[in-house]
Formats: structure tokens, C-alpha cells, sequence
């Protein structure tokens, strides 16, 4: 057990009885190309195969999980990513990628890197998020789980790159094109059909950068789909076709995976945006907490906007109190949230719950259960309880 | 322009892989349950098991009627909807670790074999562009698509 | 020479003829915890010994400089951040290291690092420049530099931390302490005197976290002072002590160092905010560029507050034309600009401006040197000129 | 409170090692010229030169009546405003390899030895917590400070 109100990477506690016993100044290691780490952080991802199935062979695993515990402010460093891939992560040559664009457009036209880096660019911050993210949950919560466990399925970074109405232009496309086909360069060639709704043209970037740097190759590089508020998959990586149709073309992402399986064996489909979703990252799953000063704080995101309100209770959702919020709170990013609590040291349950500017807000599990039934496997975004136990043992529970 | 390169149709052809539920976009070719049934025994029972089922990655048949149960099977033969989706997904991701080195032929005939092992190609049967796209799957029906991204779709 | 347009860290140009040529896809590399950059991605900071003294032995570098042009967007990854460390980076264990707060104040207290990340925290882009940030060109301007040489002593990161305005409160610091000395845990000790402004007190922030992760030791692990627009030397790094008092130390930092010698041989002293500012990334100097399209791109920031215009003139400052901004412009953070141009062909000098929301606007170099004269050696925010030949060859020049 | 624990006035004085212009802050001690001398060739002139000029690090002497032309020379003689400073930085940060090395005694004697080298202190000079405040730099009044962070400046 790592200690609640700390939350971080840092190992261990306090240690030095006096100022005596701080250890002497002295000369440190040279100034170089990069800046490492610290020796003393131990901090990276867990690569998982599937709901439950956790201490896998690299092999055997199909994503990688974010430490949001070790997490703070609302940005997550580019290698510690989470991320999803189906066929590993392969480095492709920039200089022999391409990006195809064709299908019902009046130009069919071959992109270079190079070509996509010389075009009008834009910055924004946003966060991915794995439609599988919180499925530990559905069914039962096992309670030796980690925030990492639960919810590492989802990261913010800057993203830079071209926006797609610009290529939409070159290539002018027809109007009665109403769905983009996005294929990666990866062994699975992974695909999928996207609606080309206003918000989608308007906001859709096809990136070359993450948080200032290169994309790295187990999050697309040389470059990948943007797609702000929806879900994981769609922001194919190693991006490498566009192509222009009037129907989507059913592939095995969109009908086998990526449906939700309802209670009466039906199957929701294009729920492409994720949902108004919170977190409380500290203290969370199998943190320990002392009776007296513990601040709570978490991460929120909504692929509908910007987070407006985050409340946090500390009764078991009894009773529930604003939670503050660090401004500002940019439109489909990670909002980091906190609030002051006073422990008694009597058992209880913390939970958070969001609202975006919408008007959505995150809603308790009974309720998304109601709707969803504990089958659909993906897009969870029911509150996230954590239980307190008389020794401040913190733990994953359903509600 | 400034950017990029018009694309040849010779080109665009390599890589125009995606098949549509109407049938668009298949390439010529055929292929039988029985020519099927070596093929995947050859290049995909390590991975999926003898008859798709009971292999160390995902069971391919069996399920139908347990998607309204506590405990779902998911397969080809219980919950895709279409089959043009199977041929398009062997053809561009399978066998796992050397994607698209089955020939057409081929392809149609893996697909015909994992549509037989869940009853919807009798076993002496055969796929090819033009019967694939008029299979009806058992699970075509089952869903449900989401209202504010189905506006575009015919 | 580098492809100017492209200014990325994808190496070498296009080289697949057709889509035939552009290599099959296959599987890639297994998850992992951490996400390695693209083996074809070259990218580092370069570590030098002040004005002129560029490829020296590592053990004599005194900073090293963040590669501006093969960065994109407004964030700097942390392993890319500029460093300026005194007597090198000490990797310090956070279990032993103690924040002293004495001087004038009512409570003596003595913080662990724990303590820190268990009080209320917040979050904030800003830029850091050290002081010597464009220290190349005072007296002249060497035609082979990069943007890395002349301006990489300037970089932007989420900082999160405990505003210092907590550690007041619970410190109780006297009305009649208007001075903080701030001082870290190098060898060197640096320390710096800090006047407690409104400004001052209200932003500035006790970190802990740079972009999301635990800050590394080359700045200032595990805790350093960020005083947002504020010189480099001031967010004092490995910081171990806080003492109040009712004037400056004089320390060595803001008397022999970090003053600006002025043509008449007095020199300014507690010039503590860094200037408005920008420079043009993309071209910069050693690329190469070509006749026609080119979008120019590039950095511009301000100690004062937000950056409210950038123009750009292609003409050697003769005519200049607004240049798009990337929203939203944060406060004391680096924002991206671009403009779309087309070069003739001929011979020219492009020059960026920047103006910010407090109406000041970036000096051309003149009158700059009109008022510093050249031997100030810190402070340098003039406008930057690069200079293009007949061959699309990018240099780097006075004005 | 929550956070943090009271200081002890002994730990305090462990760490509270700055000086301030007016004395404030300087430990009791006093050290010669002549001892400087013997303790800058053994721990200084490798990294200084001898004398505090020509060595593969930082000028400290001369340069006086430089800072006004196109080559200034700032060093304690020609640039420092405070003498207090001096020891300050040389208790905080030198020898470079090993800070905090050498006796208060020995750093009032190489502070010294550094003055003389600049004409401040004669060769047979000594100095101590009580005259160091007393010296008055030459380049004392060299300085503007910023009006903007002045105000609340003694
Ligand atoms: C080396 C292992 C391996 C081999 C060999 C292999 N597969 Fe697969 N197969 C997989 C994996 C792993 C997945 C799941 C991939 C994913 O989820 O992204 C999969 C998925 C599938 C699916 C989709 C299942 C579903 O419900 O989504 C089909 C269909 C399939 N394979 C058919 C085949 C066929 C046909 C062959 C042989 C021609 C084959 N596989 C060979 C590993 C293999
Ligand atoms: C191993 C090399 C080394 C040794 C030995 C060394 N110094 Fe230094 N000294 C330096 C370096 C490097 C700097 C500049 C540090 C910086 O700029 O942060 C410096 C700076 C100084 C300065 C400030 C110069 C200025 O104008 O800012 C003084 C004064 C000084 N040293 C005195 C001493 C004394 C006294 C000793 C011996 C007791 C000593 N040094 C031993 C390397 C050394
Ligand atoms: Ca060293
Ligand atoms: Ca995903
Ligand atoms: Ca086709
Ligand atoms: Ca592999
Ligand atoms: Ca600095
Ligand atoms: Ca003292
Ligand atoms: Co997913
Ligand atoms: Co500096």
C-alpha cells in the first residue's frame, strides 16, 4: 500500500528526523540531450489482456494502462500514454508513410509526411480515452483494484497536426460523401467508418505531434487521427487511407467490437463519444488514508465539452459538495479537480460525479446499469466508488 | 497544389482493401467449405482452436441465443451482422502475424468454412463475391444504431 | 541542412514512389510500460558553455538548449526542457528532503515533500527562459546557428504544485516581510531574492509536477519554485529553503550575475520578468526552403501575460502582416503563431513581433541596442531575423 | 496544523547560512590575506589560476575601469557591489567539488586574499565578521535597480 493523501511517485516516507540528517550538497550529473528521470520514481504502465485478466505475458497484452495515481495536473506524459493496440506497435519509416485519400472526392490524392507537416497546422489540448476504459467494473469490483486498473484507459496530451478540413478541401470531397473511411498502418490494418458530422469536420485533425514532440509509435507515428471527444479506436493509428463513402462499412470494429451488448441481446452501435466521466485519483484503490486532513482531487473529461461542475461525496453519494475546480477547463480535456476533507476515521465511501457544459451529468451505477445491463463491455462511465474501511484502507467497491 | 501527388488507379487498387455490406469493393474470387477447412487447419487452428472454438485467442463459432444471457458469446455465427465484414477482416488482419498472405481464393474459402462451423454454410457449400454479400446473418437485426451518428447513413 | 518546411524530427525526405513501394504491414512491438520514441526520430537538447562556446565537453556545460525546431505545438516534452544548472543536476531523495520556511514569520516550519503533495494544489501552463535566453546575438550573428542556439534556453510545461500563498497562511508570514531568498539543494546553493509583489505572491507555486509526472532532476526534483513569467534563476530548483525578510540577500545571482551591464557601465539589477518575446521556428536558420508555398510557424511568449498579436513581415521588417494564433492563448505560456506564405524566390528576411495583452510589443533589434547597448549579456528579447538567399538557404542574422 | 513541524532553533542554524549587505547573517571568524593566499593555491587556483587570473574557470580580479568599454571585465574587483557577497557565495558554493569544505576562518582568509588580489585589501590585511560589512566595493554604485520590484526595497 502506497500512502493516500501522497499519491505520487515518490518512494517511500519521510525519513530525515532533523535538518542534521538531510544529506550535504553536492555536485550533480552533467547536462545532457535529455533529462532523465528521477531514480527515485518509479512510475510506467500496465499492460493487461481484458477485463480481469492483469499479470499477462507482454505478448498476450492487448493495452496499457496509465498510472493515474502517480498522475498530477491534467496532462499525461507521452510515454506514459495509455495505450491500445491490436496488432503491437509498429515503428514505420516516415519517409515511405503515406497518407491515400480517395474514394467519392474529385482528387485522389497521395500525401507524404513531409507534405502534412507543411500544411496550416493546429494545436489542441485532448483527451484519448479506450472505449474499454472502466470495464473491470461491469459485472463486480474486484477491491485490490488501482485507479490505474480501473480507469488507466484514458490520457491527455496537446496534439498537433493538420486539421482534416483542410485535406477535405484539397481533395474536394463531394457532398454526398456522408462517411470516412480511416485505416492504419498497422498488421491489423485497423478501420473504421466515421460519420462526417459538422462537429466531427469542424474539430477532426490528422496529427504528427504529441505534447510538442513527434508521436511516438505505440500512439500512431509517423501520424494518426484526431477525432476530439470519441472514442479510442476511432483515432486510427499509423493512419495511412482516408476514403470517401455514403455509408459506413460495418468493419470488425464497428460490429464485433466496439458494440454494446445490451440486457435484451441487443447491441448499440456507433456510440462513437464518450461519455461525462470523473475519477477521484487520491486517495484511491488500495491506498491508505490517516483520520484527519486528506485531500481529495481527481481527473474529469466529457467528449461532449468542457467539465462545469464536479461534486464529490464522502457519505456513499448521501450527500455531495463542489469540488474546485483548475481552470481553465478546456473543451474534451482532463479537468483536475480537488477538494479539502476532514476524515472522522469512521468507514465510509467517496465518490465523484461530473457535469459538463452541456448538462450531462455522470450518472450513479444503479442507474447506468439500469440502461446499459452489465454486458456491454464498453463505454463505462458510471460513478466510481471508492470504500474507506476503519484503517483507512482504500478500496474498489460498485457503490 | 501544393501538397501531395494525384493517386493512379493501379496504385489505389493495392490498397482499396475495404468490402461494404452491399458486396462493394470484393474482389473476384471463390472458394469452398471444404478447401476452407485445410486452410484453417493449416493457418489458423494454433491460435483459434480445432473448429474455432477452444483455442488460445478468439473462438470463432458457437454462442447463437446466449446474447441476452448473463453470460454472452460473442462470435461470428451469434452476433456479426454481416458477412462481407468476416471476409474483409481475415483479408486484412488475419492469419495474426503475416495479414493478407492467404490468397483470395483462399480468403473465401476460411470464410466459408467459419460460416459452416456455425451452421450458416452447410458443409459442402461455397462463398464467392457475388453469394457472400446475399448471406443474411443470424445476428443482422440485432442492432441498434446510435441515433445522432446515424443521421448520414442510408 | 534540414527540409525548412517540414521543421520536424521525422528524418529524411519522401522516399516511397508509389503506394508499391511503401513496405507491407506487419506486426510491431509488444505493449510495455512506457512508450519508447520512433527509432527514426532524432531529437535532443544541446548542452553548451555560454555565448560562442557551443560543442563543448558535457562536464563543462552550463545549459542546454531545447530543439525549437523540431518542436511543435506550445508544450515542451520534460526530458526536452531547456536546463541551466550551476553545478549539475543531483538526483535528490525525496524521503530526505526537507522545504526549511524561517525568517520573519510567526511559525518556523520545516515541510516534508509528503506535506507538500497533501496540501491543495494547482495546475498552470508556463513558460521558463533563463535569463540568457538570445545571449548569441548581442554582438553579432553567427550565420550557422539554429533556432535550438539562439533561442532554447525557453520552454513551456503544466506546473503543478501548492500555491505559495498556502505556505503564507500556514507560516504566518510577518506584514513587514517584503523579501523571500529562496535557495535549493545544489551544490551550488543557489539562491535568489524574491520581492513580494501582489503578482508574485499570488502566482507563484511550490512544484511538484511537471506535465503530469514528478519533476525530473535536472529541474529541480523533487521540488522547485515556479514563478510564472518571472527569469530562470528565480524558480529556484531542488528547492530546501524559504526565508522571509525585509530586503534582498544581494546574493551572487542578482549582483555579479543576472544584472544587465548597460553601454555606460551601470548595470540593471532585479530586471526579474522576462520580456515579450517570439522567434520563427519553422523556417529558422540552416534549413533550407523552396520556392512557393511555405507556412511560417513559430513561438511567441511574454512575462507579462498573454500574447494578444504576432505580425510577421517577409520583407526585412518593411511591411508586416498578422499571423494566426493558436487558441486559446494562455497567460505566461508559449503560444503557437503560423502564417501561410509564398516565397518568390529572391533574396529576403523574415522577422517575427509579438505583442501582448498588456499592449507591449517586441523591440526591433535597433532600438533594443539603442537602450541595453550589447554587453548585457541577459534580457535579450529582440526581434529575430532570419535571413533567406537566393537558394532557399536560411541564416541566421543581426537584422 | 496539518502540515509540516516546528524548526528547532539549532537546525535552523545548520542551514541558515546567507549574509546579508548589512553583516547580518555572518559567523563569527576572522582570517588573514597571507592565509588566504596558502588557501587559494590549495583549493582555487586550479580551477582560478594563480593570483585569481588565467585558470580554466571564472576571472576573479582586475578589470577595473572595463565596464563602460566594448570588452568589460566583471569580476569581484570590477563588478561586486558587496563584499558580504563574496563570502556568501564562496561558504554556499567553492571549491566547486566540495562546498561547505573549508572553516569559517579559512573562508574570511581566501575572501581576503581575493580583495587583495583586487586592490581592495592590502597584502597584509585581514578580515572578519565585523569589517567585512564595512568594506565599500568600487563598483558599489553600479547598479539601477528596477523601479517595478524596488518598492518594497530598504
Ligand atoms: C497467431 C495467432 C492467430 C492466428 C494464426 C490466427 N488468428 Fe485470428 N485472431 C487472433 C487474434 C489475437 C485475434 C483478435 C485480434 C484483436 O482483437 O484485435 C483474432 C481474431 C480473429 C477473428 C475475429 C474474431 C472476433 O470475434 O472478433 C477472426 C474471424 C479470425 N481471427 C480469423 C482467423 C483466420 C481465418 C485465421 C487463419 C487464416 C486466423 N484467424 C489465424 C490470432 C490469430
Ligand atoms: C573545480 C573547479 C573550481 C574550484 C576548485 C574552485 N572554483 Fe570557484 N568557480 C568555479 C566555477 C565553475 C565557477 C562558476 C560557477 C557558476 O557560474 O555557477 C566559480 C565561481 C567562483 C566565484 C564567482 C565568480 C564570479 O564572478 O561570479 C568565486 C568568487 C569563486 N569561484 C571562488 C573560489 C574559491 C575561493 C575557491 C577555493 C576555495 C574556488 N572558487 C574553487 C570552479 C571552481
Ligand atoms: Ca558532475
Ligand atoms: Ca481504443
Ligand atoms: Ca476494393
Ligand atoms: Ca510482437
Ligand atoms: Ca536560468
Ligand atoms: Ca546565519
Ligand atoms: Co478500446
Ligand atoms: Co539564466
Amino acid at each position: 500500500t502506497t500512502t493516500g493523501i501522497v499519491g505520487s511517485a515518490a518512494a517511500g516516507s519521510a525519513s530525515a528526523e532533523t535538518l542534521a540528517d538531510v544529506p550535504a550538497r553536492e555536485p550533480g550529473a552533467d547536462l545532457g540531450a535529455l533529462s532523465a528521470r528521477s531514480t527515485y520514481v518509479q512510475i510506467g504502465r500496465i499492460p493487461e489482456a481484458g477485463p480481469g485478466r492483469r499479470n499477462v505475458d507482454p505478448a498476450d497484452a492487448i493495452n496499457s494502462k496509465a498510472p493515474l495515481q502517480k498522475l498530477v495536473g491534467a496532462i499525461t506524459p507521452s510515454d506514459l500514454h495509455y495505450e491500445r493496440s491490436h496488432s503491437g506497435a509498429p515503428d514505420l519509416d516516415p519517409s515511405k508513410h503515406r497518407l491515400l485519400v480517395h474514394g467519392m472526392v474529385r482528387k485522389q490524392l497521395v500525401f507524404s509526411v513531409e507534405d502534412l507537416k507543411a500544411m496550416p497546422a493546429i494545436s489542441r489540448m485532448a483527451f484519448l480515452e479506450c472505449t474499454g476504459n472502466g470495464w473491470e467494473n461491469w459485472k463486480k469490483a474486484d477491491g485490490n483494484l488501482t485507479v490505474q486498473n480501473t480507469h488507466g484507459l484514458v490520457s491527455t496530451s496537446e496534439w498537433t497536426g493538420v486539421p482534416l478540413k483542410f485535406i477535405l478541401g484539397l481533395v474536394e470531397k463531394e457532398t454526398a460523401a456522408t462517411w470516412m473511411l480511416a485505416e492504419g498502418g498497422d498488421a491489423a490494418g485497423v478501420a473504421r467508418s466515421i460519420p462526417l458530422t459538422p462537429e466531427i469536420v469542424d474539430e477532426a485533425i490528422i496529427a504528427y505531434g504529441q505534447n510538442g514532440e513527434p508521436i511516438r509509435p505505440a500512439h500512431g507515428f509517423p501520424i494518426r487521427l484526431i477525432l476530439p471527444g470519441m472514442e479510442g479506436n476511432l483515432n486510427i493509428k499509423w493512419l495511412r487511407r482516408l476514403k470517401f463513402g455514403d455509408q459506413p462499412w460495418m468493419t470488425r470494429w464497428e460490429t464485433a467490437r466496439y458494440t454494446q451488448l445490451l440486457a435484451n441481446g441487443k447491441a448499440r452501435q456507433f456510440q462513437l463519444r464518450m461519455e461525462t466521466n470523473s475519477v477521484i485519483t487520491q486517495p484511491s484503490g488500495t491506498m491508505q488514508i490517516r483520520p484527519g486532513y486528506n485531500r481529495i482531487s481527481g481527473l474529469a473529461w466529457s467528449g461532449h465539452g468542457r467539465i462545469a461542475r464536479v461534486e464529490i461525496s464522502t457519505d456513499g453519494a448521501k450527500t455531495w459538495q463542489d469540488a474546485q475546480l483548475n481552470l481553465p477547463a478546456l473543451p474534451k480535456a482532463q479537468t483536475r479537480f480537488q477538494m479539502d476533507w476532514i476524515w472522522d476515521g469512521r468507514p465510509t465511501k467517496i465518490v465523484s460525479r461530473s457535469t459538463d457544459d452541456k448538462g450531462n451529468v455522470q450518472p450513479d451505477r444503479d442507474s447506468f446499469i439500469a440502461t446499459m445491463g452489465t454486458n456491454a463491455l464498453f463505454h463505462y462511465n458510471a460513478q466510481q466508488t471508492w470504500s474507506i474501511d476503519q484503517a483507512g484502507g482504500v478500496q474498489n467497491v460498485l457503490s | 497544389s501544393d501538397f501531395g501527388r494525384p493517386a493512379t488507379p493501379d496504385e489505389i487498387a493495392l490498397w482499396d482493401i475495404d468490402v461494404r455490406p452491399d458486396g462493394k469493393g470484393l474482389p473476384r474470387g471463390s472458394g469452398t467449405v471444404a478447401r476452407g477447412k485445410q486452410i484453417f487447419a493449416e493457418n489458423c487452428a494454433a491460435c483459434h482452436g480445432d473448429n474455432g472454438v477452444g483455442g488460445i485467442k478468439d473462438r470463432l463459432a458457437g454462442g447463437q441465443g446466449t446474447l441476452a444471457s448473463a453470460t454472452p458469446v460473442k462470435t461470428v455465427g451469434s452476433f456479426w451482422p454481416y458477412a462481407t465484414t468476416l471476409f474483409d477482416y481475415i483479408h486484412r488482419a488475419m492469419p495474426y502475424q503475416a495479414p493478407g498472405s492467404l490468397s483470395v481464393d483462399d480468403t473465401y474459402a476460411v470464410a466459408a468454412y467459419i460460416l459452416s462451423l456455425n451452421g450458416i454454410l452447410p458443409a459442402e457449400g461455397q462463398l464467392d463475391n457475388h453469394s457472400l454479400p446475399d448471406i443474411r446473418m443470424p445476428n443482422r437485426d440485432g442492432f441498434i444504431p446510435e441515433p445522432e451518428f446515424s443521421g448520414s447513413r442510408k
